[in-house]
């Protein structure tokens, strides 16, 4: 999956806008948005946000986690825990990115804030790194990954799926049949020919 | 193949085809009539039982296998120990592309042969312990290119699979907007025009 | 002009379904169906069962919405962001139609078998009636240019089907508490593990194929 | 060695590794000879093998030639239709990425069988697009999500008039710019004859 398909997803992400405009509902497929009501607060999807922003339509109120003292915090907790824990939203780079890219204005002290996002993705990302070559060497074919972000998934993608596969293959051909008639091995799935079920 | 899964042979597979074409060494124990041809080095018209040969993997797995063996599969030299030790003693260390370019399709095929299973060990072993270095390959934009050159086929497609997620992560992170790209097929062929009319 | 339009449309359209007999299930909520759904066609190995029947909704409700459009006025911010969202559902829909085709193409034959024994056991087909032309006429060509080639020695074609790896390694969120999925690991000794709901995982996808299917699960 | 005809069209396409090489019709050739002879040949020794087997009840000295003399014809059959399968893979994705129009320079590459082929593949596709829903889908289209409803383009050719879905007519010549909506100038961007600028 590309980067920019996880980024469609986490558009979804409903955050909070101060709209400088009135205007009726709109009524989307998705669900009804509005009423906007000039310097009343309401909440849209990210994706709403971003292009009433770019039109200079309303002012972003960033999600509560971007906030320089509750971030320092969750630097300092990924950087003492040998795990992943708990980001404060499932899609955090995506929204950080969006909107410190089209709100820099609305944001008090964006560059710290964007500087120590990425200081928590690195750090999660060397653990990623860790923990992907201890899954190879241990040729594990299950892991628990409940704190990774849609985002920090995808990253790992394709590489240690493929990898985990291209072992299983390596392993499973002890028992592979050899094809007489093709001149050739084929693995069980394929041997099979089959779908699961 | 999807373009989204990884390696997985199959009877189109132009890898797979490649791979069983490597020579592979084997004994033939039966006469066979008229195939002395196989044998470069001798003139008679028959192939004698004991000849030695190196011949494609896809001939050798076929006349080991069935009822009635023809030939009698031997372990290619990379797979027999004094290279295993190598290996062990440091994978990483290895141009395995040298060793040969379907290292580990080749093994696979061949570690049937080999029953006490040091083929298949020492292919887990390789390939676990190079992984590492296969990540940070595939996760380092500016590193050495030539460093690719050390891996065999399965492993550089692993590494250019990787690569190329990164490359789009990287751009993602870095980028404001992605521009709509030309299909591959056709920035290519407009390049290659180029270069064409360039040298006319 | 006129939102009203626009509204009473969809109003129609929500009525249309308040008449049917069936489980409610509001558009917000097909559309989060329809999202998962693209995620586990794209990353499952083997074909799922189509969804036609929300991807054929979410089309009425774009043609529904397009038509109306075209008599709002240029001038209104709300024109573009309804074009906005008209545009993201056509890409999830096109995305999700691409990918099943792609492995239409590539295991045609192998799902063409599944389908004709799926007919002959009464089950469901997985392929929409449309794909399944679409795949009986992909195979024949692929076999008619096959013929071509062997034209000079006919009758010894054989090949090999190719399917799907169901051993494919994939990333999962659990929708609910499932116990006792078995780990294959490429060895005999299999192990267990239990999932609660919303728990993350990563596992070979033949171990949570049928789970995938009946929607336990999805793959992200 | 047996075969090894065959296996050069595959080395061959594993050289290209995107777009096509010429359709190597003298190679193909010969390998269909060394398939016809080897299968012929095949029949003959084949014949005796399971005569005097049958009489006998043991194996026939010609067993061990008939087997490898079958494993040969395989492994071309094989090479043969995997080098024509391949190329059918990549005129699939031609089909994708250019539209239903080759460039005659690609075209020049193709077979007869392979013309015929992406003309074959274009309709079935094109009729399996028309069945979505009510008004039909093109599915070349929306490649990737949408970021903004309009962007900005140069042409990288002559291209000539383009009219867009509101009847507007453009004159689109290399090197000038545009600022068009996204959904009208995707396919362009594909086929190349747009850039994005961003």
């Amino acid at each position: 999956m590309d980067p920019d398909e996880v980024e469609f997803l986490g558009e979804k992400s409903m955050i909070e806008i101060v709209p400088t405009f009135n205007s009726a509902p709109i009524y989307f497929i998705g669900g009804d948005v509005g009423p906007f009501r000039a310097s009343i607060p309401l909440r849209v999807p990210l994706w709403v946000a971003v292009h009433l922003k770019q039109q200079q339509q309303c002012k972003i109120i960033p999600p509560d986690w971007m906030d320089l003292e509750k971030l320092e915090n969750l630097k300092e907790e990924e950087k003492s825990n040998r795990s992943f824990i708990k980001m404060p939203s499932e899609h955090y780079i995506v929204e950080a990115k969006l909107i410190l890219g089209c709100a820099a204005d609305d944001i008090p002290r964006t560059d710290e804030i964007r500087t120590i996002i990425k200081d928590i993705w690195d750090i999660r990302k060397s653990k990623l790194r860790s923990s992907m070559d201890q899954m190879i060497k241990k040729s594990a074919m299950y892991a628990a990954v409940d704190n990774l972000t849609l985002m920090e998934i995808n990253s790992i993608r394709p590489l240690l799926p493929h990898a985990l596969e291209q072992i299983y293959r390596i392993k499973s051909n002890k028992r592979a049949i050899l094809n007489r008639t093709q001149g050739s091995v084929t693995t069980p799935s394929n041997a099979t020919g089959s779908f699961t079920n | 193949m999807l373009p989204s899964s990884s390696y997985q042979p199959n009877y189109f597979s132009i890898e797979d085809i490649l791979a069983t074409q490597e020579r592979t060494p084997c004994k033939f124990l039966q006469d066979v009539p008229r195939m002395g041809k196989l044998n470069p080095s001798a003139e008679e018209k028959d192939l004698k039982v004991g000849t030695e040969l190196e011949l494609p993997l896809w001939l050798v797995l076929d006349g080991a296998a069935g009822r009635q063996l023809i030939l009698a599969p031997e372990l290619p030299k990379i797979y027999r120990e004094a290279y295993r030790e190598i290996l062990k003693a440091d994978a990483t260390a290895i141009d395995l592309h040298k060793f040969n370019l379907y290292f580990y399709e080749l093994g696979s095929y061949i570690k049937h042969f080999d029953r006490r299973g040091d083929v298949h060990n020492i292919l887990l072993h390789t390939f676990t312990t190079r992984f590492r270095l296969i990540m940070d390959l595939a996760n380092n934009a500016d590193s050495d290119p030539t460093i690719q050159n050390k891996l065999d086929t399965l492993e550089r497609r692993l590494f250019k699979d990787g690569h190329n997620a990164r490359m789009k992560l990287n751009t993602w992170l870095l980028e404001s907007g992605i521009p709509l790209k030309a299909a591959s097929m056709v920035d290519n062929h407009r390049k290659r025009k180029r270069v064409n009319e360039e040298l006319v | 002009m006129d939102e009203i339009d626009i509204e009473s449309a969809l109003n129609e359209i929500e009525n249309e379904s308040d008449d049917e007999d069936e489980v409610q299930i509001s558009l917000p909520e097909i559309i989060q169906l329809m999202e998962e759904t693209w995620l586990n066609e794209k990353f499952s190995p083997e074909i799922l069962p189509n969804k036609m029947e929300i991807v054929e909704l979410l089309l009425d409700q774009i043609t529904t919405l397009e038509t109306n459009l075209k008599k709002l006025n240029n001038s209104d911010f709300k024109k573009g962001l309804y074009q906005m969202e008209v545009d993201r559902l056509r890409f999830l829909i096109s995305s999700y139609l691409r990918k099943r085709l792609e492995k239409i193409e590539i295991f045609c034959t192998a799902i063409l078998e599944q389908e004709k024994l799926r007919s002959q056991q009464g089950k469901d087909n997985y392929l929409s009636q449309n794909e399944l032309q679409f795949a009986q006429e992909y195979d024949q060509s692929i076999k008619d240019n096959f013929e071509s080639v062997m034209r000079f020695c006919p009758g010894i074609i054989e090949t090999q089907i190719i399917s799907p790896n169901i051993h494919s390694m994939v990333f999962l969120k659990s929708k609910e508490n499932i116990d006792g999925i078995v780990i294959d690991d490429g060895n005999d000794d299999n192990d267990l593990i239990d999932l609660t709901t919303g728990a993350q995982v990563l596992i070979g996808y033949k171990s949570i194929s049928n789970l995938v299917k009946n929607g336990d699960v999805h793959l992200i | 060695m047996f075969a090894e005809k065959a296996c050069s069209l595959i080395k061959e396409l594993s050289r290209c590794e995107e777009g096509l090489p010429p359709y190597n019709i003298e190679l193909v050739k010969e390998v269909c000879t060394e398939i016809k002879q080897l299968h012929e040949q095949n029949k003959e020794d084949g014949a005796i093998v399971a005569n005097e087997s049958e009489i006998a009840g043991n194996v026939n000295p010609l067993y061990p030639t008939l087997r490898i003399g079958s494993a040969a014809v395989k492994r071309n059959i094989r090479c043969l239709l995997a080098y024509h399968y391949n190329r059918l893979r990549t005129l699939r994705t031609m089909r994708w990425q250019f539209g239903s129009i080759l460039p005659p320079d690609i075209k020049t590459n193709l077979s007869s069988d392979e013309i015929d082929w992406f003309s074959k593949y274009s309709s079935c596709l094109g009729k399996y697009m028309r069945s979505i829903g009510e008004d039909g889908l093109n599915l070349c289209l929306d490649l990737r999500p949408p970021k903004s409803l309009y962007i900005e383009v140069k042409c990288l050719i002559d291209y000539g008039k383009f009219e867009l879905s509101d009847g507007t007519v453009l004159l689109l010549k290399k090197d000038s710019r545009h600022y068009l909506p996204r959904s009208e100038c995707e396919e362009l961007i594909t086929q190349g004859v747009f850039h994005h600028i961003v």
